[in-house]
């Protein structure tokens, strides 16, 4: 059967076709468990030969009830949870939940807190592209750029470390500020480590960029238009490979991305191609971010001084019995927003990660909804790889970014 | 700011097409780290873990210690705010009554499932009196017997040895005399 | 960052609400402006033709379906008990809005709007999922993240936390609850 | 002594030494070696440690004990089989590619002829053609694995890996008709011996790269195809049919696998270097007229292996530096490029001799 003939049948277009005898199409169950299905999902997929000619994407199994866990949790028992959601750009969940809280608490942040936030999160956005570039390249056989990537990740991780405490579960962000300052030396140390990503950056982009294998690979593989990308609802790296230039920092600016300069690039096609060359820029981009956010970083605190938004500082606790209670109220009733909603969008690794949160005034989230970006992403696998052969998937979903945590939640 | 757009280099011409100097340059880079690799120079980040340790940063959180007084008795009054601070729900203290007169209460049982904890700080950040602490850089805690993993109070010291069996009885507690002994504050002189 | 304010700005309509008001105005319910989100109550079965006029008019243009979820205020004892939120967001124009319709315990459907933004058919099998609400029209409305047995809606607020499903053995998360050692 | 001389000088006795050598003593040694070597150097180019965990007591020796531990592991491992396999054609699948792969060092000498010895199992008149055909009976291997163990990966597998295989035959075959016609025989050891003359005197070998440096790219870049090893891996395409066509095998078969690519790269190495590298001719030591015998022998034999051992790195050197291809990719620039490459090089080969020699 051709790929003509196999489209026009009707029962192909929509649901599961039964793969017998009598058709030369085979049903492959791609994932859960296959090395190329970062987390876990799974893609029945019907190959005639090795032209795929219908899949059907099924998610769900790494589902850990995140929003039903936060609401039964106190607002600030959450920012752990958004840890594991995109777990490896954590820092940009945290922020997001946090300004999504900010927004009901109508809280203003310190702007020294808000150019920590910045320079966090933009490390955060390059961990996250280094393993998405890295992961996608190393399906296509280029395993020795995933390893370079790993090991520039490893220099940003530390990096994080020093500044949250833990590599990857940071919950780094309270609401009104962050938990911790910079510590001393701290910028130095970032810029050395910096300049090693560059260099690390730069040698990848020798060893893959030009490589016709490469190419061949990616280019023309997964290509989706610009109004099909809007319509299934794509943001970040995937839009903008279809040549939209829309960045949730430019568009909705946060925080003090208003005073930064940055580009935003674009592709044309909509390929994995594009979606590839647009991260490895958006990484450069990100570096020059981290620069000047560290050049104009402004001394003062790191937590608003607003009262009922955080915990009272140490030394009120220690001191007076105000503070200390006002502490054992805050710890024994949680955090308690004023009644209202909020949605509050980062550019994440992958797209507008958004968090939508309803408060009753009370300790306890009413709803905490995040809006995942890869959603919509694995939603398109079909349309995105339908036509294209087999060994496509793998392209194609690793620049996808699919992130089972975020995805499933 | 203004909204600037860069769009991205598609290089795909005759140059690509014939394979081998992509293939060359991509060859000359690998090669160079492999010779690089070969003779010293090591530009690895692997850790050889058991032998070699990573150092962590001063602010990981890693495995929770109780701080002690000077007189070598927890700090902890038992006023359970870690407990309810804690999302994984993995604290759990019984009060009971100190016999130095001069602390109302003290933790009778003080327990933290490490097999639950998912090591977010939240209770260092809610303890008033600096009792609970993460620092003590235990990065991993492998250890062959779920139960292991229950730190009790006796266990939550600085160095936790797992086969070791230690005991902080309560005959170990500080046996005031007097009331100025048991209240130093209370006749005067000043908090250490 | 908006002021520090907990007033409500609510009270002055936004350039969308009105535009909404003028052509909607019998469906229309409740807006506010709260933090700058604005956001307005429809009435449910108007759902298709606001959000067509939303997606197809130049003045609102709105290209991207954000998001789609609901809240349930079960626990607020509000009637009618959900309410479905969509997000909408325009890159032609740059605003954004939140759309929200309530939707009554006993009667719980909406209108599918799967065929204006095709990023709406998981969104909505997602909340049907989650909180049991039909989406009247829409083609495949299966469970997506939960399994084919599941029971019940796990996102409803009266489905307990911990409540354990048939399929799922007992034994080991018996053992798990006993807190302590033996 | 009398009688070990006259057993040894009996040619079935010598033939079955220089099998015992050949197998057991170089290529199945040098084969295991690069199954750690492969992991080790990949570490370096890679900025990792590589193994080194696997040790006898204290002795770790950089990883050496691996092999020791692979090779019990893999002979201690459960020997599965999947339901519904075909029994038969699953249990002798392996073994196709490991006789493919070491019967090639059948024609390979390694050092020069004393009297009527010759350091090379067997000089037969058709030679390459010989190997060619042998070679071909690796394609079973992969195509009975694929077909036996009943997965549709390993069917996948089996049919890339078939069609793969025969394409690259073709024109592999095409890339050495300029070095038959250059060197006048299809006879390796004549092959061998027309490498050991020189341009300008005696200042430049007429080594096979020289005088054919296409052939030389074109039949290299079959040869890697012929072993499925990267960038020519889609067969085994291990992220999106996961293993390909050995995915079901375990313990000791898997092992012949994965054996069987180890030797086969070793014997490309060391065709790459009989046919285009002088074989085991030093070049220069001509010069060198008062050279003892044997230490001609062990000079040639050492040059031999250090090229075999160069193009063994050489291999997995490029194997961590390229992408894969995609399937289609991989038939593509097989019969619409290096095809009518190595048409034109035959043609153009044939053109120099015609009007020059």
């Amino acid at each position: 059967m051709s790929m003509e003939t196999a489209l026009a049948e009707p029962q192909l277009a929509g649901l599961p076709i039964e793969a017998d005898e009598d058709t030369s199409i085979m049903a492959i169950e791609v994932g859960p468990e296959h090395p190329a299905m970062h987390g876990i999902v799974r893609f029945t997929t019907y190959v005639d030969g090795e032209m795929i000619v219908d899949m059907i994407p099924e998610i769900g199994y790494l589902h850990r009830g995140f929003e039903k866990e936060s609401e039964n949790s106190k607002w600030i028992q959450v920012i752990p949870y958004t840890d594991r959601l995109n777990y490896v750009s954590p820092l940009l969940n945290n922020i997001g939940y946090s300004m999504a809280v900010e927004k009901l608490f109508g809280a203003e942040v310190p702007r020294r807190a808000e150019y920590t936030r910045v320079i966090m999160g933009e490390i955060s956005r390059i961990t996250d592209h280094l393993t998405c570039v890295g992961a996608a390249a190393m399906e296509v056989g280029a395993f020795t750029f995933f390893l370079w990537f790993i090991k520039a990740r490893e220099y940003l991780w530390e990096l994080i470390e020093q500044v949250s405490g833990a590599r990857m579960t940071t919950n780094w962000t309270r609401f009104g500020g962050n938990a911790t300052d910079l510590p001393d030396g701290f910028l130095d140390d970032l810029q050395e480590r910096l300049d090693k990503v560059k260099d690390i950056l730069d040698e990848c982009d020798k060893l893959l960029s030009k490589n016709k294998i490469f190419i061949d690979r990616v280019k023309d593989v997964g290509t989706i238009s610009k109004e099909d990308a809007l319509s299934f609802g794509f943001s970040g790296p995937m839009l903008r490979a279809c040549g939209v230039p829309f960045d949730v920092r430019r568009s909705d600016p946060h925080s003090v991305y208003d005073e930064l300069d940055f580009e935003i690039p674009v592709g044309t096609v909509g390929d994995c191609f594009d979606r590839y060359l647009v991260r490895m820029e958006e990484m450069r981009q990100s570096i020059s971010i981290i620069e000047q956010a560290a050049d104009k970083m402004p001394y003062g605190p790191i937590m608003t001084d607003q009262r009922w938004v955080d915990y009272p500082d140490k030394k009120e606790v220690y001191g007076n019995i105000e503070g200390l209670i006002e502490h054992f109220k805050m710890v024994m009733e949680g955090h308690q927003p004023p009644e209202g909603e909020a949605y509050a969008v980062v550019e994440g690794g992958n797209g507008e990660v958004g968090f939508y949160v309803v408060s009753d005034g009370s300790g306890d989230p009413v709803r905490v909804r995040l809006r995942p970006p890869c959603f919509n992403y694995v939603q398109a696998m079909k349309h995105m790889t339908v036509g294209h052969y087999i060994a496509d998937i793998v392209p194609i979903f690793g620049s996808i970014n699919m992130i089972g945590g975020e995805l499933d939640r | 700011m203004e909204l600037k757009v860069k769009q991205v280099q598609r290089v795909d011409g005759f140059k690509e097409s014939l394979y081998l100097p992509a293939i060359f340059t991509g060859f000359r880079l690998t090669v160079r780290h492999f010779f690089r690799n070969l003779f010293g120079a090591k530009d690895v980040v692997t850790v050889q873990y058991p032998e070699e340790q990573r150092p962590v940063s001063v602010r990981w959180r890693g495995r929770h210690r109780l701080t002690r007084r000077e007189d070598g008795f927890l700090k902890c009054v038992a006023c359970y705010m870690c407990e309810t601070v804690c999302p994984a729900k993995c604290i759990h203290i019984d009060a009971g009554d100190h016999p130095d007169l001069s602390v109302e209460k003290y933790p009778v049982r003080f327990d933290i499932d490490e097999l639950r904890c998912v090591f977010c700080g939240l209770c260092v950040e809610a303890c008033p009196k600096e009792a609970i602490r993460m620092d003590t850089g235990v990065i991993s805690m492998a250890y062959a017997s779920r139960s292991t993993f229950d730190f009790t109070r006796d266990l939550l010291k600085d160095e936790y040895q797992p086969n070791e069996v230690t005991k902080f009885l309560d005959e170990d507690l500080p046996k005031p005399k007097s009331q100025a002994e048991a209240l130093p504050n209370s006749v005067g002189l000043p908090a250490a | 960052m908006t002021e520090t304010t907990t007033a409500p700005e609510s009270e002055a309509p936004g350039a969308l609400t009105t535009l909404l008001q003028q052509q909607f105005s019998d469906t229309l319910l409740d807006f506010h402006n709260h933090r700058g989100d604005e956001t307005v109550r429809i009435k449910r079965g108007a759902i298709v033709p606001v959000c067509q006029f939303l997606r197809d008019d130049p003045r609102c243009k709105f290209e991207l379906m954000v998001d789609l979820t609901a809240v349930d205020y079960f626990e607020q004892g509000r009637d009618p008990r959900f309410e479905v939120v969509y997000h909408f967001k325009s890159l032609a124009h740059g605003h954004r809005l939140r759309v929200k319709a309530p939707v009554p315990e006993d009667d719980c459907r909406v209108d599918s709007i799967h065929e204006l933004w095709k990023a709406v058919n998981w969104y909505e099998r997602e909340c049907w999922d989650m909180f049991g609400i039909e989406f009247t029209g829409h083609p495949n409305l299966t469970r997506l993240l939960m399994y084919e047995q599941f029971e019940g809606h796990p996102l409803r607020k009266d489905y307990p936390m911990d409540r354990q499903q048939p399929i799922m053995e007992l034994r080991e998360i018996d053992e798990r609850n006993q807190y302590g050692r033996a | 002594m009398n009688l070990l001389l006259e057993i040894l000088s009996i040619p079935l006795v010598q033939t079955i030494l220089k099998i015992v050598f050949m197998i057991m003593l170089f290529a199945m040694p040098l084969g295991t070696l690069m199954t750690l070597m492969e992991r080790k150097w990949s570490a370096m180019v890679q900025d990792r440690v590589g193994p080194n965990r696997a040790n006898v007591g204290s002795f770790r020796g950089h990883g050496l004990a691996h092999i020791a531990a692979d090779g019990l592991k893999s002979i201690f491992k459960e020997d599965t089989m999947p339901e519904g396999s075909d029994r038969f054609l699953y249990l002798i699948a392996p073994f196709f590619g490991l006789i493919a792969g070491v019967s090639v060092f059948a024609i390979v000498p390694i050092a020069a002829p004393i009297g009527s010895f010759t350091f090379q199992i067997t000089d037969i008149e058709p030679g390459l053609l010989f190997i060619f055909a042998i070679t071909s009976l690796s394609v079973y291997g992969a195509v009975l694995a694929g077909a036996s163990s009943n997965s549709k990966f390993a069917l996948l597998g089996g049919t890339r890996a078939s069609a793969q295989m025969i394409s690259y035959e073709v024109f592999m075959g095409l890339a050495l008709m300029g070095i038959f016609m250059v060197y006048g025989s299809t006879r390796v050891s004549e092959i061998v011996d027309g490498q050991n003359a020189y341009w300008f005197g005696s200042l430049i070998p007429k080594w096979g790269i020289l005088t054919q440096p296409l052939g030389f790219l074109l039949f290299t870049t079959a040869l890697v195809a012929e072993t499925k090893r990267a960038p020519f891996d889609a067969p085994e395409g291990e992220s999106e049919i996961v293993a390909g066509y050995f995915l079901e095998y375990s313990g000791m078969r898997w092992s012949a696998f994965m054996l069987a690519e180890y030797v086969a790269i070793v014997g490309v190495a060391a065709l790459v270097t009989t046919l285009f590298f002088g074989g085991y001719h030093v070049p220069w030591l001509h010069l060198w007229e008062s050279a003892p015998e044997w230490l001609v022998r062990v000079l040639q034999f050492a040059k031999f292996t250090a090229f075999v051992v160069f193009f063994c790195w050489f291999q997995i050197q490029l194997r961590w530096t390229v992408p894969k291809f995609r399937f289609d990719q991989t038939m593509a620039l097989g019969w619409k490029k290096l095809l009518p490459l190595s048409l034109a090089n035959t043609v153009a080969t044939a053109a120099v001799i015609l009007i020059f020699v």
